[in-house]
């Protein structure tokens, strides 16, 4: 049995405090030792924000890369480190702004990874400008006026875009949270999980006590095979915010027949270089 | 003896099949060939050219006279007229214009109509390079094989009646001396021979968006991809393509990517990622006329300073710029051992004129060919805790690939410390800084000098300077005047960057030399300049898309310094 | 008289309000004041300073010298306590920790306890800043009236009797000379110049994308965009900021974008775009130390060679890198009206150091301040039909403005004839090259050589070379360096690209120089190379992430050439 | 009344005999007459390939700019010169594939813009990649084992991002091609049609015939106004196709608060500047 305090190491955390954050981080470590994944056995790939620091808090293996390319270098890695899970984890900002395009474009790879994205509504490591979700009106330093621009929906768009796993948790249900995480990883192929987590310095709308007094759980009978009921009850949000697994599917996944390498073709990879002279063939 | 067939029409005509036929034949018989593509951005329409030229001595450059031009419609006689010299011959379809006015000798034949009578309208061309091979006294044998390889049955039958029928239509008019049968020769594009390097050398991960003129090495790994393991794929765009590329990389396998320009642009900062995070990745920029969309199929020098400096910040990076077709299967092997050995992004520069030409080269060699892989470490023992950034004397780091049991590896865009986690002090940062910009000190070491070619400099009048595949053009121009008595010498650079030592800095500081490059500003020059060479005496410059030619270099160098000899 | 107040603490403690009601109280009093910012990338926690420098003379650098020390916490003592000279002080919260050791004076004084007992958290810093005015022997009035303009009611009730009571609790220490009271003067950040720069010079369109250290900027534009009829947005990326202020250019108005290295990666393609279509375009690139990453919230001059080479192939473009708070207002008004007269991308190359540093500067007058469209033609009648390319003598064309009846106007960034149609031939191609960079001879003359500052040259025994924002501490040190008997001459680069002419060519060619650089590489050295300067006698350069100071300089000259006088 | 021949010019177009680009061509002219819109009075904002080459085939003002970032320029255009139409037009793998993120922002943004993307499920220009669009298994020289990414569905996607306006037709019904756009010309917003075009040279799959046995139109009583049935309507493909206005809403457009401006201001915008000595006040 793997043990959460496996996955610690001694960074100190530069996280604000009471930040939702916290809860993922933790919830993330019982996740993997539930599962039974050894640091070793798991890669976190993410990008630049509050959300995308993840993987220096934890004793595991990171890329932290670009803003908002976390999904790119992620999916590379599910397909030719096939032993290896893969974790893409990032901010709202990161992964729907910045890097919208390939958020678009992994529903329809389909690689096998989970995506983590602590959606707070709000850029956090630049000091509180509009997110692609923050809401309406929400005034910042720049949206002088309040935001303008339609909130986006992920789900929705996950759903439309043929994501064959999207569900929702928030940071601040553990329980709830450990369990989505664990479904996510263990999904085989796209496994899109937002994650409501309240940022205590810039989001003044969507606080902890606001999410806290709206979410509650997709029925137990909620059709998780069934994409018209996912994209019904992903249009909900104001007053009553569902949580849970919206939609899964099994699909084919991202290079599901590239075949897992060994260490030897990892090492000497011209190894595999066995018809030659064919390839040649076509040059005369 | 040079002899050069060139067939012009519109965009989907067929010039390169027919053009590549012809080249497999002469290849056949001995001989050595260089063949170049003008095309237009278009698909169908428009005017679109290929040269095949041939010799039974190496080459690897265009020219700009014509001695058979296979006119496909009339605005290639028109446009292409002035090329043929007095011995050329304009071939054409007699049964669609004839060619007017004083000048080349003509020969009318009729195609479409032949070709429909055999019942094949796609044959004309077998027919016109039937009579072509009858006009220069070649044997159809080995083009028969040729079309026996690529077609069967009723299709071949075709293919062969027309190319009999069109040999029987022709005279022999050109004497060719014999192909000397090099065994082992291959005609083989640029394009294909970076892709044939990629294979070789061992990439296990390619990711690209297409762009001309680099689309050809994403189309050669594809067909690759699946004997060979390699995983190749479309990325949604380039930013994602360098990303992927990065994350099979960290993942342990070697990876590349190509674009050109455009799409370098947009990989800019995962060029500064690779820097920072000790990444080894080749990429490929195959140079096309800019700035912005420019000429998508056309050529030129223009990205050599954008290359060098791109992205954020300071880091070491390496760029290659291959000589020729041979080369550039070499240098790509070569860029993906640098890659790892120094963990750090390998510029392969590239353009359209060598990557969509095709030059007989010798076999490549796959045995003689080295993987090395660098300080890949097999197991975490040499290190616990493993420490991805680890000072060393020589600033490389051992590299574990992430996945070891026990030891975990972190890779950072930040700033870091040795373990790879976010630092912001001040000593941690500089520490860093030198680490990763030491290892410039040994790679430079490395790095070959420009090739030179000629007299001993102190006896040659000039020293002619170039880069990349200008090598060919150049190198035929300096030849040709060295037999109109002229005393040349020349440097043609592939390591561009770090910039190598040698003596061709002396030499430039004393003797007067012509900067050689197909860019408007001079590049090249540039960079030269920072090590102290001065400007050069001449500076011939071409920037409208098209390459340079051997004739074209010989001319310009005369005019600028008048006649010798 | 130089004196200098560092505040320390954790991020969330406030220690840029509190910097700024000090800087304000002094700017009042008349004094120039500087003030600098070193702080992490979190939003709470770790350790950050500001630093409050003041003088009755003009200044614009920061010291190593602290004078007070306000230590919100016992890692800022920790952190800082060297920096104090003997005749320095900590100030500390003496219910939180008390200094331990030798050295600098301490006073401690109750801040939170009595901020709470006052009744509000957030005043500890003011009870302080009351203590400190007392320490400087200052006056309360100016400061007061800072605070009734930023609250009222019970809020400043509260601060006004926090901060007499913390003067009441301080003792007269230091003698400071007198503030001279320039009229006008203002306290202004180089980031808020910048934006009130593009806000005097008409820009009626800014997209961006958040990123440090360029927010500012964002921030200051936004705030006034109602008011000024300023069309503000928040792109989806950089991609589209730099295309939407394109667009916007396109369409007519005045446009901008700005962001930091990273960013500026991700926009290369469309300054190569701006270069093509001649889109007049004002960049603003405020740097960061990479690469990727890097250091956020830190300062470097590591992107010259960049963003002077960024962007396949080849075209003309002008870098201009503000020497301080006032140029950067200045450079901004006339990066606009070159973008306009060139039609081309015009790049500021500014860093956090110059961004986040206020100084006090003479009252900008936006009188004095030009709009020059350039040759923005108001209808067609001038060229019918109309052509967006026009080959004219000085390569500039009329610029017509869609929208005009009876005509159209098409921008194009292929390749393209004179009426922006895609075009494929040579000799068009040829032509439109040089129409474009005909347009860098011009420039290259209206570039402003560096100024110099110094004996002359002739007897000046080194030359000091600086670029940018540097400019402050280096002729800070230089002028230090003259009281201690040293002869050195100072040329400081503001306009780098096109390298303007002038003396300083001769000079650096015939005097030993010192290269300044705050970047590993020396950046500007190798621009200057490339104009035949030789390498410099030394190279005095900083790339962990701070700025220089002014002492800095004087000790690390002295450390290179030994003492003087 | 504007004619249809006032929007020719004189340029050699460069597409394929039969590629349906042509009659797009035909009847962009023919929209634009109708609705009595001169030649001035419009632009055209596309990036690359050969969708994007409309703009050097019409007597209109045109900024033919990069690969994938046609709807930035637009949307500042949109925003900036209220007296211009804006019409962005580009092909599938331009809007879909390197501009995916400016599309997905655009449902946000909703700009007063048209979006014509000629979707012919194919990279024309480069010579017959797969786009976004293609067919699962469509076999090209990159994809040669077929296409295994999951088709995008623009038109979900739209909707899922709260578009304001999307609708479908086909280039082989110019009457009906003609209706729709006019109809997202006139649309307060940002107006998506996506338009079947087949490319008769490398797109062997979605061919004219193809498309023509296809399509249908959405029936006359189909609500506009309706959401999810747009959406579920929208999931249609393969044997049916429906053509028409999917959904039509009016929402608040992008910088719809910033004034028209004036030839003077644009000239010299510096008269704007009249609180100067008040933007001082903060600095003292
Ligand atoms: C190319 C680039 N652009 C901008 C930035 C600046 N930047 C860093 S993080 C961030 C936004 C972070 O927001 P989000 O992803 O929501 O993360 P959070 O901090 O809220 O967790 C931005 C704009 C950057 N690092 N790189
Ligand atoms: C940055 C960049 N990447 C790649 C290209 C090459 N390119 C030009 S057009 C095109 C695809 C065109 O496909 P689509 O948008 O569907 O247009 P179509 O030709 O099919 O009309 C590509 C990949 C480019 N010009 N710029
Ligand atoms: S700014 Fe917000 S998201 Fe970032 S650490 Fe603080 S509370 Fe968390
Ligand atoms: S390639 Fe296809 S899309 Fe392009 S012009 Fe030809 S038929 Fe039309
Ligand atoms: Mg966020
Ligand atoms: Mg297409």
């Amino acid at each position: 049995m793997v043990e959460k305090k496996e996955f610690q190491n001694n960074e100190e955390i530069a996280w604000c405090p009471g930040c939702g954050n916290f809860s993922i981080h933790a919830t993330l470590q019982g996740a993997l030792a539930d599962l039974d994944l050894e640091p070793h056995q798991v890669v976190i790939s993410s990008g630049i924000g509050q959300a995308a620091k993840m993987p220096h808090y934890l004793k595991i293996n990171g890329f932290n890369g670009l803003h908002g390319r976390a999904l790119p270098v992620g999916t590379a890695l599910a397909a030719v480190r096939k032993d290896l899970k893969v974790i893409v984890e990032s901010g709202d900002g990161d992964i729907y702004g910045e890097g919208g395009n390939h958020f678009l474009h992994a529903f329809r790879r389909n690689p096998d990874l989970a995506l983590f994205v602590h959606n707070n509504q709000v850029y956090g490591l630049t000091k509180g400008q509009a997110s692609p979700t923050s809401e309406l009106g929400m005034k910042t330093g720049v949206q002088v006026k309040g935001v303008s621009n339609l909130p986006l929906n992920p789900l929705l768009v996950a759903l439309a875009g043929g994501a064959s796993f999207v569900a929702r948790s928030f940071a601040g249900d553990r329980k709830h949270l450990q369990e989505m995480m664990k479904e996510a990883i263990q999904h085989k192929g796209f496994a899109f999980l937002d994650i409501l987590q309240p940022c205590v310095t810039f989001n003044k709308i969507n606080t902890f006590k606001w999410y806290k007094d709206r979410v509650y759980y997709l029925e137990e009978d909620h059709e998780k095979g069934n994409w018209e009921q996912a994209v019904r009850r992903a249009q909900e949000w104001g007053d009553r915010i569902p949580l849970g697994i919206f939609f899964r599917q099994e699909r084919n996944v991202f290079a599901g027949d590239f075949p897992e390498l060994s260490r030897e073709e990892v090492f000497d990879p011209r190894e595999r270089i066995y018809c030659w002279p064919e390839v040649l063939e076509n040059f005369k | 003896m040079m002899f050069n067939i060139r067939v012009g029409g519109e965009a989907g005509q067929g010039m390169n099949t027919i053009g590549t036929l012809l080249a497999k034949s002469l290849l056949r018989l001995g001989y050595h060939v260089f063949t170049s593509k003008d095309y237009m951005s278009r698909i169908r329409g428009g005017h679109n050219y290929s040269d095949v030229r041939f010799s039974p001595e190496p080459q690897q450059s265009g020219t700009e006279k014509v001695d058979i031009l296979l006119a496909l419609n009339e605005e290639t006689w028109e446009i292409h007229r002035n090329t043929l010299g007095d011995e050329g011959i304009v071939v054409f379809d007699q049964d669609d214009f004839s060619p007017e006015g004083q000048g080349p000798k003509k020969k009318g034949i009729s195609l479409k109509k032949k070709a429909e009578e055999i019942g094949d309208r796609r044959i004309g061309g077998v027919i016109a390079l039937g009579l072509i091979h009858k006009m220069l006294g070649l044997d159809l044998k080995q083009f028969k094989k040729v079309l026996e390889e690529k077609f069967s049955g009723e299709i071949l039958e075709k293919n062969l009646q027309g190319l009999d029928w069109g040999y029987a239509e022709g005279e022999p008019i050109f004497s060719v001396s014999e192909g000397k049968g090099l065994k082992g020769t291959k005609l083989i594009s640029g394009n294909d021979a970076i892709g044939l390097g990629a294979l070789v050398g061992g990439v296990q991960f390619y990711s690209a968006y297409p762009m001309t003129p680099s689309t050809g090495v994403l189309n050669f790994l594809a067909s690759q991809g699946e004997r060979f393991n390699i995983l190749v794929e479309q990325a949604e765009d380039e930013i994602a393509a360098i990303n992927m590329a990065l994350g099979a990389s960290f993942g342990g396998v070697r990876a590349m990517t190509g674009t050109s320009g455009g799409g370098f642009s947009l990989m800019v900062e995962g060029v500064g990622l690779a820097g920072i995070t000790e990444t080894p990745l080749v990429i490929l920029n195959a140079q096309r006329p800019g700035p912005a969309t420019g000429l998508p199929t056309r050529t030129e020098q223009g990205d050599l300073g954008f290359v060098i400096h791109a992205a954020q910040g300071e880091f070491p990076r390496i760029v290659l710029a291959p000589r020729g077709v041979s080369e550039a299967f070499y240098q790509t092997i070569r860029a993906l051992n640098l890659a790892d050995r120094y963990q750090l992004p390998v510029i392969i520069l590239s353009d359209q004129f060598l990557g969509d030409s095709e030059q007989t080269v010798m076999e490549f060699d796959p045995e003689k060919v080295k993987i090395d892989r660098g300080k890949l470490i097999k197991t975490h023992e040499e290190e616990t805790p493993y420490l991805r950034y680890k000072f060393t004397e020589d600033g490389i780091s051992p590299r574990l690939i992430p996945g070891e049991k026990g030891e975990v590896v972190l890779a950072d865009s930040d700033e870091h410390n040795q373990a790879g986690n976010i630092i912001e002090d001040s000593e941690t940062r500089s520490k860093m800084v030198e680490k990763r910009m030491k290892r410039m000190e040994t790679i430079k070491e490395e790095m070959e000098p420009p090739l030179y070619e000629g007299p001993d400099p102190q006896n040659a009048d000039f020293i002619l300077v170039s880069w990349g595949a200008n090598y060919g053009p150049v190198e035929e121009g300096r030849k040709a005047l060295e037999e109109d008595g002229f005393k040349l010498g020349h440097y043609s650079f592939q390591d561009i960057w770090p910039l190598p030592g040698g003596n061709w800095e002396k030499t430039l500081q004393t003797k007067p030399w012509i900067l050689i490059e197909n860019n408007y500003s001079g590049q090249l020059g540039s960079l030269l300049k920072q090590n102290g060479t001065g400007s050069p005496e001449v500076f011939i410059r071409k920037y409208d898309g098209r390459p340079f030619t051997g004739d074209e270099i010989k001319r310009r160098i005369k005019e600028e310094v008048g006649p010798r000899g």
